[in-house]
């Protein structure tokens, strides 16, 4: 394990910036989102959420995806990508990096979505682990353990240092690469950390909430339940849950004209819009409850029915804080979840 | 330094101007027939009245690269759908100062009354707003760049 | 997809000189969706169109694009053209290449480059434009005049001697309006109910005029040509087709102590009466506010003597309802109140009194005979002081910021027709301006000073007050630039005249617009002063804008010219390019009807679609196509960009604008 | 399978026939004038028009034609309506096979099959009939009953009069819902017609129209005998990426651009009812 | 506010015991002391979670756009600000005005738990405010904090006051501050064009498109939004780079433009904290200045100022100078 002084923290982004990419939390306009590190800007890496997650590096919110030209009659499709340059994602909490590994089980299925693969193969994941962890959060839920993140480095911060611990082999050429900033040590700090932080985590008022429920089996039970129409009632229909979940991959395909041709992007789409399956000749949902419904009916049935268990919820608490309306997943699953939550 | 000013000389802004079809297009024509100049950089697009332009109409001409828009109209009181250039007026003082407000540069949007007499008046109107867009030098604020960050 | 044609004009040398026609015609050729692209010296003579036409059917064409001269010049010759060759008339644009080019540019790159820009926008015009075809609506022939003043009285005959029915409406028990009310008119003082009430007559007589008196418009429902207009006709409690207008009913009624209305309440009348000998229609009417019958069930005398038996206390108000093709609204004036005008007295002195009510006063017919006695002791008045402009041009807010127009010539008339009939009167007048436009107008003024020696004070007046049971008119003489007092006998007030307050109602009614001093607004002020914006309606009188006589008479022989051409077609054919929503995305918020000029919006409840089997029902705006007239000013101010303009659509101009800022 | 799924290859539009007033069939070459992709029956390809968007139709002609891939299309969308204003020698955007296709090698093999249409819904049932057409001596009797509202609907039915008629062992039934001049066959509902007929219940059935002709219809073969297991249709759903991804098909724990569009109607009863 | 709630729980009950209503709608209690989400309670068991305390910041007027359409009639707490929403709602015809049921409740402004969770008062388990201070109860201890700072942001500048007179009140609220509300406003405009154009850059760029801001507004009641509607051609999901940004909310704040309360929901709501309301407020404030002052939602009908017009209205030309009046 190595260890740098806080202070020093500019340096090893200065020199990992050198090198490749740096993502990393940055606080813009009062509010902390990944952006490119730059000298003078703001690292937040204190900040325990960031407001989107850092999904929007490996699936940005809008990419382009290819061009068309016309020339007279014949069309010409051309691959906009270009070789994506190494980069570094700085600060991934454990909850956002669980969230990776799920977005992974969809993107690099069969047939790959090599959009998502380039980009994510050209990352290293340096993690942070968290030691505040506030009421909204819930990643232990989901056996996330928030002072042990995984990555291909693992990092923490306290008072004084970062300290740097790499696990992969990606992690290792990363740690080669800065190494001379780094002095050793900093086992019994960081275990100090964690063993406090757990503490913490054992006695957030979400810590004990009961999945049991949401089974594969339980599918038509749990889709047909009376309560969704309540759940739902308050909802806005607004995608602010989905744009701000790690784990939403909802996206449309879209094209824009252009002075020279067209555009083809893929851009963030959320089950909760009213349009999201609206054909030419029907809708199959057309309510927003069976929206609602959708959202955390695949969160906490449908994907893990398809993914051996794994839930596509990460507990990172984002959609409690920020659901315009205050409704979340905690609601959720308290109202239909096993009978611990009563 | 000799390059910016060779370049600024250059540019020769994109100018859209929606006319109503009763006052504006025809001072339009009639600048025509008067032979009256203005620059060819400014085309016309056609409208029943001025009160038919949709700020989405001014925002697109942005988006796709104009430099300038300029709305013409009949005189207020002169419309020739009674009351319908009165409500422009309302609507693009209030888009337009709002632009502004964004930060857009105020200079690249205006509002003229042209009767179908004003042809004189139609082409110095355009030789001005030209001459304006043109000093301002190119629309980026409002343009569509379809360029990402951070990549 | 579309089969564009693009046909360039070389227009002789016009365009051709700057414009290099045969670059365009090649060029434009590459564009996708054109199939044929030709040029020629003159698209617009008959060999050019017969080009168009025979383009059109040899390559199967669905759109046509020329690039010529403006289109406020020949695109109703090409639209034609196309239509002859079996073309939608939309389906062609026009790209100005000639006034908007080729006229203005010498540098003949600039100007090919240009031309071609404004051809590739028509294209992409052209390819959204759809069809359009003109409605038809019937007309149907008869016309509505409402108000039975001397302009509705012009206009009904007017229309009536075209061979039209026409049904007057007036909210009084007789037509005549407030020319009756008139002794003499300017400037050549004949008697007013000598030149009126044969017209009156003339009207009652005619077999094509309805007047329906004592009735007021209660409900109008559809648009030009298709009016629908339910009357509501008053209780008069006297059976119209049974009074013969004996007056025997008038002496007998014990209840005489209502005020004169057509008197201006100078003197009193029973609670049956007839409004004037001269009225139109000449039969009684019960003022249920007075008669003790109808108050309290006691009486009844009148029906006991009216020989024919036309009294019917049970009478109630009855609703008619008529078709008419067009409207003329004439709903007169009156003159204003004056409570806010409390320098002049008027409320505190019986002897300031009004320039009407001294019509009254001189009116042989009125409350005195014509003699003009003072309203408080009946003594004759030797010295009159008239002040003009009482609540015109009044800027403070307590009057009217326009002029009143008639004052200047009345007070003239009235100053004269005193110092003629009463030499010994001393009459002062007060003035601001004197304005006399008009044939013999100023004539008329100058005999009033030269010859009648009328003293004309260019002042106004601070203050009228009563001192020794004289009134004292204090003001100034700006051009001797001092004060004055004028100890006079009476004091009459030239007030300003505003449009009669039940204006408003009717411009509701037919959603026709009203500025802010409630005249109604005219469809353009110098081209199309008679006609409302709102399509069928016709101004005459005072209810536009402040006339004298004649001009009335004149404005209403206008607008029943107006009225006669449209009554005379059979069929109107509408504008297609009018605007639409999309029901589906109507939020039905009224936003639209607000900003509509023309009334042509209304709403409608219809059933949607949900899925799930289920349904709801929205409120959504419906466009009457024969009434809007294409501004599009409701499609901006549409939210959620349900409406839309054909042959003008959002889409249409947005592409006009992708394809001018493509670089 | 292209390496890039979501990379589009161009296609050209070599001919177009207009099967009814609102459905057109598209041939579809690449621009080397070779077929684009091979395919299985019951698959299903995106089609776009750069600029107005991309809309996922199954492939309607059968493997088996080496030469070229047919699509026919309804026009009902904004995408719809541009390709049917498509030219011959338009080029298009073509991406897939997408989904999963009829068992026509596993379970159909060796069975009686039955196929029952409505509408537009021939279209994916085309692929499968000419399939098993091609490979006539590998299935066992084939009956087709289809059914539109007007003859004027009915979509290919010169190759069904011409070719299906005449094919030995396969007997075409056709109906239409309302009398019409002209049209001295069968007339009335598909789901009525198909009780009427009295089939056989061991074939194989495959579904394929608009939702409440399958549930009538499924209703009806359930009466005769039919067993859920041994009765397939076809689901259609909005589709952007065609590869499970986007999120947009998801029922229940299935997608139907990849767990579909062909489901057993015993799957279906396991699926939340969103479809 | 416990009293007020009180007695607001006690009318709710007696309009659903009495069947005068089929439902109310107003809030119900979340995890914490501090989410409360809006309800509809159909039965008199139902109201036990319902409650109303100093988080419940959430506009219900847009809910009964739904609500009004049901079968029976519905009640609605209204706080002041609600009230012009609903008025403006009325007027457009939204909601169906006979089938409301309007209570007018006391406001006295609203927390913000982020404001709080800003001060570094975290794992919050209850707040109690005594005139202007907010005593925090966390699970560390106890925090005061001036109410004036932590309450939202819309409510720092609000004056507003009940505007449906023909209904019940509870507890007449009164005003209490006299601020400025197009101070900010002002600030901005008082800048270059060019500090203002990198100020919303700023903030602009933070935008995800969630469409939280649109989809809470009260006048974005459109049935089918302008930027969802492919006809339309401006629709657009994401942001796609600066120039989205900007066309969306500027078509947004001029289509609300004369029919905004000012009721400041989409700042509320807006996951990054771009301060929308400034958007509007531009609209206003130009509004008040060149056509006379005008507070949309104060009645239900009558035109708004972009549907209306004076012969002598400023030119636009001599807006964009200044030199309007």
């Amino acid at each position: 394990m190595f260890k740098i002084a806080k202070e020093r923290l500019n340096e090893l982004y200065a020199k990992i910036n050198g090198q490749m990419g740096l993502f990393i939390p940055v606080k813009k306009a009062g509010e902390v989102n990944y952006e490119v590190w730059r000298e003078g800007k703001e690292v937040s890496l204190e900040t325990l959420k960031t407001v989107k997650s850092p999904k929007n590096m490996f699936f940005p919110q809008t990419e382009n995806m290819m061009k068309f030209k016309t020339e007279g009659k014949n069309l010409e499709i051309i691959d906009v990508r270009g070789e994506k340059r190494p980069f570094v994602l700085f600060g991934v909490k454990a909850c956002d990096y669980k969230a990776i590994e799920v977005l992974d089980k969809v993107f690099l299925a069969d047939p790959v979505d090599t959009y998502y693969q380039s980009r994510r193969n050209a990352t290293t994941i340096v993690t942070l682990a968290c030691s505040k962890p506030e009421e909204s959060c819930f990643c232990s839920v989901f056996g996330i353990d928030a002072t042990a993140p995984q990555g291909d480095v693992t990092t923490w911060l306290d008072g004084e240092n970062l300290y740097w611990q790499a696990n992969t082999e990606k992690g290792e050429t990363l740690t080669a690469l800065v190494k001379d900033l780094f002095a050793e040590g900093g086992e019994a700090e960081v275990e100090a950390q964690q063993t406090a932080t757990k503490t913490i985590i054992d006695s957030l008022p979400f810590a004990n909430l009961d999945l049991s429920k949401f089974k594969p089996e339980n599918l038509n039970e749990l889709f047909n339940a009376a309560e969704w129409q309540e759940m739902s009632e308050a909802c806005l229909g607004c995608g602010t849950c989905t744009f701000v979940c790690p784990t939403c991959q909802c996206f449309d395909i879209r094209d824009f004209k252009t002075n020279e041709g067209v555009i083809r992007y893929r851009c963030w789409d959320s089950c909760m819009y009213s349009d999201f399956t609206l054909m030419a000749h029907g809708n199959s949902r057309t309510t927003q409850m069976q929206r609602f419904r959708q959202r955390f009916m695949h969160k906490l049935v449908y994907y893990p029915s398809q993914n051996d268990g794994l839930y596509s919820c990460v507990g990172c608490g984002r959609c409690v804080n920020k659901c315009p309306q205050r409704l979340n997943i905690v609601k959720v699953i308290k109202t239909l979840g096993g009978k611990d939550n009563d | 330094m000799q390059e910016v000013t060779t370049e600024k000389k250059e540019f020769t802004p994109n100018i859209v101007a929606f006319c109503c079809n009763w006052c504006s297009y025809a001072g339009a024509d009639l600048a025509g027939s008067s032979r009256l100049t203005y620059p060819a950089n400014v085309k016309i697009i056609r409208v029943p009245c001025s009160c038919r332009v949709n700020p989405s109409f001014v925002l697109k001409a942005f988006q796709q690269g104009a430099d300038g828009v300029i709305l013409c109209g009949c005189h207020p009181g002169d419309c020739h759908y009674v009351t319908g250039n009165y409500y422009t007026r309302r609507r693009m003082s209030l888009l337009f100062s709002f632009l502004n407000y964004m930060g857009i540069e105020k200079e690249r949007t205006r509002v003229e009354w042209v009767s179908a007499a004003e042809g004189q008046r139609f082409s110095a109107v355009m030789n001005d707003f030209v001459k304006t867009v043109t000093e301002l030098g190119e629309n980026k604020r409002l343009t569509d760049l379809r360029v990402k960050e951070g990549e | 997809m579309q089969r564009i044609g693009v046909f360039i004009c070389w227009c002789g040398s016009n365009i051709s000189a700057t414009v290099d026609v045969v670059k365009v015609a090649e060029v434009i050729k590459n564009e996708p969706g054109v199939v044929y692209s030709a040029n020629y010296q003159y698209m617009c003579s008959e060999n050019g169109q017969q080009l168009i036409k025979q383009a059109i059917k040899e390559h199967n064409l669905t759109g046509v694009v020329i690039g010529s001269c403006s289109p406020r010049m020949h695109e109703a010759t090409f639209r034609k053209a196309a239509e002859e060759a079996g073309l939608n008339p939309y389906m062609v644009e026009v790209a100005n290449i000639r006034e908007h080019c080729s006229w203005i540019h010498k540098d003949m790159d600039e100007a090919t480059e240009k031309a071609l820009i404004l051809v590739r926008t028509a294209i992409a015009k052209v390819k959204l434009n759809a069809p359009l075809t003109a409605g038809e609506s019937p007309v149907i022939k008869r016309a509505l005049v409402i108000g039975g003043g001397i302009a509705g009285i012009q206009a009904a005959l007017d229309i009536a001697d075209a061979g039209f029915e026409v049904d007057i409406v007036e909210k009084n028990a007789t037509i005549g309006g407030r020319m009756a009310q008139l002794d003499k008119t300017f400037p050549t003082l004949d008697c007013s109910a000598c030149i009126l009430t044969p017209k009156m007559v003339d009207c009652a007589q005619h077999e094509k005029i309805d007047i329906l008196s004592y009735s007021e418009v209660e409900e109008v429902k559809g648009f030009v040509g298709n009016f629908s207009v339910k009357i509501r006709r008053k209780a008069r409690y006297v059976d119209e087709t049974k009074c013969t207008g004996c007056k025997v009913c008038m002496d007998k009624c014990p209840s005489k102590k209502g005020l004169n209305t057509f008197n201006m309440g100078l003197n009193t009348r029973p609670a049956i009466h007839i409004p004037f000998a001269q009225a139109i229609p000449n039969v009684a009417v019960i003022d249920p506010e007075q008669c003790i019958k109808l108050k309290t069930g006691k009486c009844g005398i009148c029906q006991k003597f009216c020989g024919v038996g036309a009294i019917d206390y049970e009478q109630k108000d009855s609703f008619i309802e008529r078709q008419y093709g067009a409207i003329v609204v004439a709903t007169g004036f009156k003159p204003i109140e004056l409570d806010a005008f409390n320098e002049y007295g008027y409320n505190d002195n019986k002897d300031v009194i009004t320039s009407l009510e001294l019509e009254r006063l001189m009116n042989a017919a009125g409350p005195t005979n014509g003699v003009l006695l003072r309203p408080s002791d009946g003594e004759h008045p030797k010295v009159i002081t008239f002040i003009q402009c009482v609540g015109s041009r009044d800027t403070s807010g307590c009057g009217k910021p326009y002029c009143s127009k008639i004052c200047c010539m009345y007070t003239a008339k009235h100053a004269m027709l005193i110092r003629e009939k009463y030499p010994d009167t001393e009459v002062h007048v007060f003035y601001i301006d004197v304005r006399t436009p008009g044939k013999n107008y100023d004539e008329f003024f100058r005999r009033a000073v030269e010859q009648y020696g009328v003293d004309y004070i260019k002042g106004m007046v601070g203050k009228v007050y009563n001192e020794n049971g004289k009134l004292m008119v204090q003001g100034s003489n700006l051009i001797d630039n001092e004060q004055v007092t004028i100890e006079s006998d009476l004091v009459v007030l030239a007030a300003a005249i505003e449009p009669e307050p039940s204006v408003r109602k009717v411009a509701t009614l037919l959603t026709a617009s009203i500025d802010t001093n409630n005249f109604l607004t005219e469809s353009h002020a110098k081209l199309r002063p008679v006609e409302s914006p709102t399509a069928g309606v016709y101004l005459a009188g005072v209810c536009q804008g402040p006339k004298d006589i004649p001009e009335t008479v004149s404005q209403a022989s206008a607008c029943a010219a107006k009225v006669i051409g449209l009554l005379v077609k059979d069929k109107l054919k509408t504008n297609p390019c009018v605007a639409t929503p999309d029901e589906s995305m109507c939020n039905g918020c009224s936003q639209c009807a607000n900003v509509c000029a023309y009334g042509a919006i209304t709403y409608v409840d219809k059933e949607f679609r949900l899925g799930g089997g289920k349904t709801e029902i929205r409120r959504v705006a419906s466009v009457n196509p024969a009434v809007c007239q294409g501004c599009g000013a409701c499609t901006v101010t549409c939210p959620s960009g349900a409406m839309d303009l054909k042959g003008f659509s959002s889409k249409q101009i947005m592409s006009e604008v992708e394809a001018i800022c493509k670089k | 399978m292209t390496k890039e799924t979501l990379i589009p290859k161009i296609g050209v539009v070599t001919d177009i026939r207009k099967d009814t007033p609102d459905v057109k069939t598209f041939r579809v070459v690449g621009t080397d004038g070779k077929k684009l992709f091979q395919h299985m029956p019951g698959q299903c390809a995106m089609v776009s028009i750069p600029g107005v968007g991309e809309c996922m139709f199954s492939i309607t002609s059968s493997p088996t034609n080496e030469e070229y891939m047919e699509f026919s299309i309804k026009k009902c969308g904004c995408v719809t309506e541009v390709i049917h204003a498509l030219e011959v020698g338009a080029q298009i955007t073509v991406r897939g096979p997408y989904g999963k296709n009829f068992p026509v090698e596993e379970d159909f093999k060796g069975k009686d099959l039955l196929f029952i249409a409505g509408g537009i819904g021939l279209a994916p049932l085309r692929s499968v009939i000419n399939y098993v057409r091609h490979y006539r001596s590998n299935y066992g009797k084939v009956v087709i009953v289809y059914g539109a509202r007007s003859k004027d609907d009915l979509v290919d039915i010169e190759e069904i009069q011409t070719e299906w008629m005449n094919e030995p062992n396969m007997e075409v039934y056709l109906t239409i819902d309302r009398p019409q001049e002209g049209w001295d066959g069968h007339v009335g509902f598909v789901p009525a017609y198909v009780k009427e007929l009295g089939l056989d219940p061991n074939m194989t059935a495959v579904l394929c129209g608009p939702p409440i002709m399958i549930k009538f219809t499924l209703a009806g073969l359930l009466e005769l005998g039919f067993e859920k297991s041994r009765v397939y249709t076809t689901l259609e759903l909005r589709m952007k990426c065609g590869v499970g991804k986007c999120g947009r098909c998801n029922v229940g724990d299935k997608f139907v651009c990849k767990d579909g569009p062909v489901f057993r109607m015993t799957e279906l009863d396991e699926l939340p009812d969103e479809y | 506010m416990k009293d007020v709630e009180l007695k607001m729980l006690e009318r709710a009950k007696a309009l659903l015991e009495s069947g005068e209503v089929a439902r109310v709608i107003g809030w119900k209690k979340g995890d914490f002391c501090y989410d409360p989400s809006p309800a509809s309670f159909e039965t008199v068991e139902e109201l036990n979670g319902f409650v109303y305390d100093w988080f419940c910041g959430a506009n219900l007027s847009k809910y009964l756009i739904e609500m009004s359409k049901k079968e029976g009639k519905t009640a609605v707490f209204l706080k002041p600000c609600d009230t012009y929403s609903f008025n403006q709602l009325v007027k457009e015809h939204r909601i169906k005005r006979e089938n409301v049921h309007v209570i007018a409740v006391e406001c006295l402004a609203k927390l913000d738990i982020e404001k709080i969770k800003a001060k570094g008062v975290s794992m919050v388990t209850g707040v109690e405010v005594i005139g202007k201070e907010v005593k925090v109860t966390t699970a560390y201890g106890e925090e005061t904090l001036k109410k004036p700072e932590v309450i939202l942001t819309k409510c720092e500048t609000c004056q507003k006051t009940h505007q449906v007179k023909d209904e019940e009140i509870i507890l007449h609220d009164r005003p209490e501050r006299d601020v400025d509300r197009f101070a900010e406003v002002a600030k901005l405009e008082a800048m270059t064009a060019d500090e203002r154009f990198a100020f919303w850059r700023e903030q602009l760029s933070k935008c995800i498109r969630c469409n939280a801001c649109r989809n809470v507004c009260p006048a974005c009641s459109c049935v089918k939004c302008v930027f969802d509607n492919p006809a339309s051609g401006i629709a657009a999901k994401a942001n796609d780079d600066k120039f989205e940004e900007q066309l969306f909310h500027i078509i947004r704040a001029f289509h609300v433009a004369g029919r905004c309360t000012d009721c400041g929901e989409c700042s509320r709501v807006c996951p990054q904290n771009i301060p929308l309301h400034l958007l509007n407020r531009k609209f206003i404030k130009d509004i008040d200045g060149l056509y006379g002052e005008y507070q949309a939602g104060e009645t239900a009908d009558g035109k708004t100022p972009l549907t209306s017009y004076a012969e002598a209205d400023a030119e636009p030309n001599d807006v964009m100078k200044g030199e309007a009046k």
